[in-house]
């Protein structure tokens, strides 16, 4: 999970440096919550992942799982009523909703595994056109190596989503025909929220569904070293001030 | 809100399509959903592959849905029961097929199922006639079987209380294959004595994380299976 | 479970027809008994098997397990108490002991398989000197086969110990060289318990450990279809009336 | 009588020998078995093979018995704490080797082991450089790597009460990896806050039945790593 977190700090990074195109990163978290249906069972990764729970519509009742051990988790408590033993996979303290339950690792991996999580949203470092994500590990030599969960989500969510900004701090695409970075899973990915679009990955590659206020489709294609297909229906975001 | 709660087994029972593959719960009576499965007798679907550990008993729950002639195909551990039923005569007279699978091996089959792991190997049954056509391996010196993860496309399952989101509590040894149905299949409906409120089932407790189930149905007086053969039930 | 009960009643109808030779059906379950340690975690069939657990020497606290996910259950309960859902893999009623568990089939079975119970008692139609066992199928043609967790505990308790009448209904010997029957195991039995004989099954075959009173070695050879050595310390087996 | 309690954290972890496999319960410090931790520190025990989901935090528990030395072998998901560590400069030079398991997949392995199960089939890792070197299969046209069991010489667990036979239950997401390594540990260790009396553990809700527990130790106050490394500690 904490491969999230360093691809979100490298984004973070890329915040300080430059004047923000786009979305905000609540505003791409907001975006992906309008898509988390009513019922529905969750599992967001470390960084601006976890800010989604914050933005799912009113009206929806949403059951977020998280690795370690606990269906039916809610927001971090008020400061000063943190239990040291209720923690979610980013290991910060979280709160209970009803209808939560405790369980060991194998039966929480067993939901995951198992197909039982309907959607599950992570960081990425890269993301390929045909699905494919790495998010947990550059490749460089003598770093150490960690994975977390974030390989047994991709293999077992039934939808995996990513939420990215479009390029990395040094303004380099996320986004290509093929990985370069070891592979987190193959052909995974089903949709990726970025600061600058909607891109659904579709069995022909990368298919553009909305961009944010004010980026057009030659923006896109030129941060997207991939082509990039136009839906029919292709509309400009309308997200809120946040 | 999520309510996963029903307001009958009928209604609950009505997606159930034939040709479908439905798990039911229970170890002789304990557990035994009998209200579902009457339910589907009535409901009609047929040419069901059926999995549960026996093959039930009188004319009642899953013996009278074998009698009607309901069930294409048995996996179980053990086709008999504490009383006779028409399953040696129909399997006899190739009415119905039959897959045995030891009672291990079957409990680790659906966990496997339920938890997305396609086959795993165990020692259970190697060197027996069980084993025959299966695959074998040897790890430390030993044989193993190798075996398949089952999934179904439902699961009647009786268990004592749960909340609007299916977590769910067990009563003694009725939980025995209740938990793992729950996770093996695609829609798993599970019959209740209560219908708790919020809060009322401690997340400490929760047996069947309410993630495993679909549909949740308060039957507050169940029937038991030895009552109902004392009394010369039959169903329908 | 119940192919014990078959055997078992395939010897009780003996018992109807002839004078019982050796210890009485009580008797061997006392000797059984013996051998059970304190704090051992105890797997009975059903049948002569699971006679044992009134005999085992006070002082020691034995925590018996059954299949259907009962640890720590205790004798059956008085006439009007039992409950309906409370029952063993026999489908018997069950009081439950100090320190009792409830837990589903996979995890019952994990402890069956995964080497937890420390001794199983069954009862067996035939024996092998090379320690296999059948006691689930005569594979006679047109029968309903039925396992139940026979196979499973054979393949997975610790200690595997058998129980049964040294002969059948018939005179015919159950301790052979080699089983007829399908087996339900592979050199998975390590002490036989009959009205007749203690016999051990080690690396050589059987082994005459201990004889009911007044049975002679001569006889017990006439009685079993496979060499029988004696151990240097054989004894008779001095057990109260039953 | 069976009493599976022992006066001290000490005498638990005596039997632990050079080389031997120990699981440590906890993720994060939710679980962690601190005092059990340091008792094996002051044992002496070197060359042994941790199974943990992470490799520690600070210079307490897990982070403290891998800068000590003791650690030839980590087997883990995500070798790096909320803090740093020494574990990095030891991996890089060298003196520690890294098997390095997703966390679902390492969950798995150590319920097989367990459960009896010598090896099994996971998507997870499927077409990474994590399945590099192990057996690849097709199941329904999906690619699996082979995975196998996973067992321990002891375990080292942290859970809220037992009783004499070892029944235990957990508080909230410190159960994580506990029920599970209990089960594939030849010897479990567990500390509790408060060993029970008979009876008062619902047998509905024993979360870890005793069979699986061999020593059960008091620590009624244990120690939070967070505070501990808040106080700048470091052991021994």
């Amino acid at each position: 999970m904490s491969s999230d977190a360093r691809a979100d700090e490298r984004t973070q990074r890329s915040g300080d440096k430059k004047p923000r195109l786009g979305l905000s990163r609540a505003q791409m978290a907001w975006r992906a919550a309008q898509d988390i249906l009513d019922g529905a069972y969750v599992n967001l990764g470390i960084g601006i992942p976890e800010m989604v729970a914050a933005f799912v519509p009113d009206g929806r009742e949403v059951v977020y799982h998280t690795e370690n051990g606990v269906l039916g988790f809610g927001p971090a408590p008020a400061p000063g009523e943190e239990l040291r033993e209720l923690i979610n996979a980013g290991k910060k303290p979280i709160s209970l909703n009803p209808g939560a339950s405790f369980f060991h690792h194998a039966d929480s991996f067993a939901m995951i595994r198992g197909g039982h999580i309907d959607v599950c949203i992570l960081g990425a470092m890269q993301v390929a056109a045909n699905g494919d994500l790495a998010n947990w590990s550059t490749g460089a030599a003598g770093a150490v190596p960690a994975v977390g969960g974030a390989m047994d989500l991709v293999a077992g969510a039934k939808q995996v989503r990513v939420i990215t900004d479009h390029v990395t701090s040094r303004g380099e695409p996320k986004l290509f025909e093929r990985c370069s970075y070891p592979l987190t899973g193959q052909a995974v990915i089903e949709r990726v929220y970025t600061n600058l679009a909607v891109i659904d990955i579709t069995g022909d590659g990368f298919l553009l569904r909305e961009t944010a206020p004010g980026i057009s489709t030659e923006q896109l294609r030129e941060l997207t070293a991939a082509s990039l297909a136009v839906a029919d229906d292709c509309r400009v975001i309308e997200a809120p001030e946040l | 809100m999520i309510d996963k709660s029903c307001p009958s087994a009928t209604e609950a029972v009505a997606a159930i399509t034939d040709g479908a593959t439905v798990m039911i719960g229970g170890f002789g009576e304990a557990g035994s959903p009998i209200e579902l499965i009457h339910a589907l007798i009535d409901q009609g679907a047929r040419d069901l592959v059926v999995i549960n550990n026996n093959t039930g008993n009188g004319q009642v729950g899953l013996a009278a849905l074998i009698a009607a002639g309901r069930v294409r195909r048995m996996i179980c551990s053990f086709p008999r029961g504490t009383t006779d039923t028409l399953f040696p005569e129909l399997y006899r007279s190739g009415k119905i097929e039959l897959e045995l699978v030891p009672q291990g091996t079957l409990a680790e089959r659906i966990r496997a199922g339920g938890a997305g792991i396609p086959a795993f190997y165990t020692a259970t049954a190697a060197g027996t006639s069980l084993a025959e056509g299966k695959e074998l391996r040897q790890f430390n010196g030993r044989d193993y079987v190798m075996e398949y993860g089952l999934r179904a496309d439902f699961a009647l399952v009786k268990a004592e209380r749960a909340d609007r989101f299916g977590n769910a509590v067990y009563n003694k040894a009725a939980r025995n294959f209740g938990p793992i149905m729950c996770m093996a299949a695609r829609t798993a409906i599970i019959q209740v004595g209560r219908i708790v409120e919020d809060g009322e089932i401690d997340p400490e407790h929760v047996v069947t994380p309410g993630i495993f189930v679909q549909h949740v149905v308060a039957v507050e007086q169940p029937a038991l299976e030895s009552e109902l053969i004392a009394q010369g039930a039959s169903y329908p």
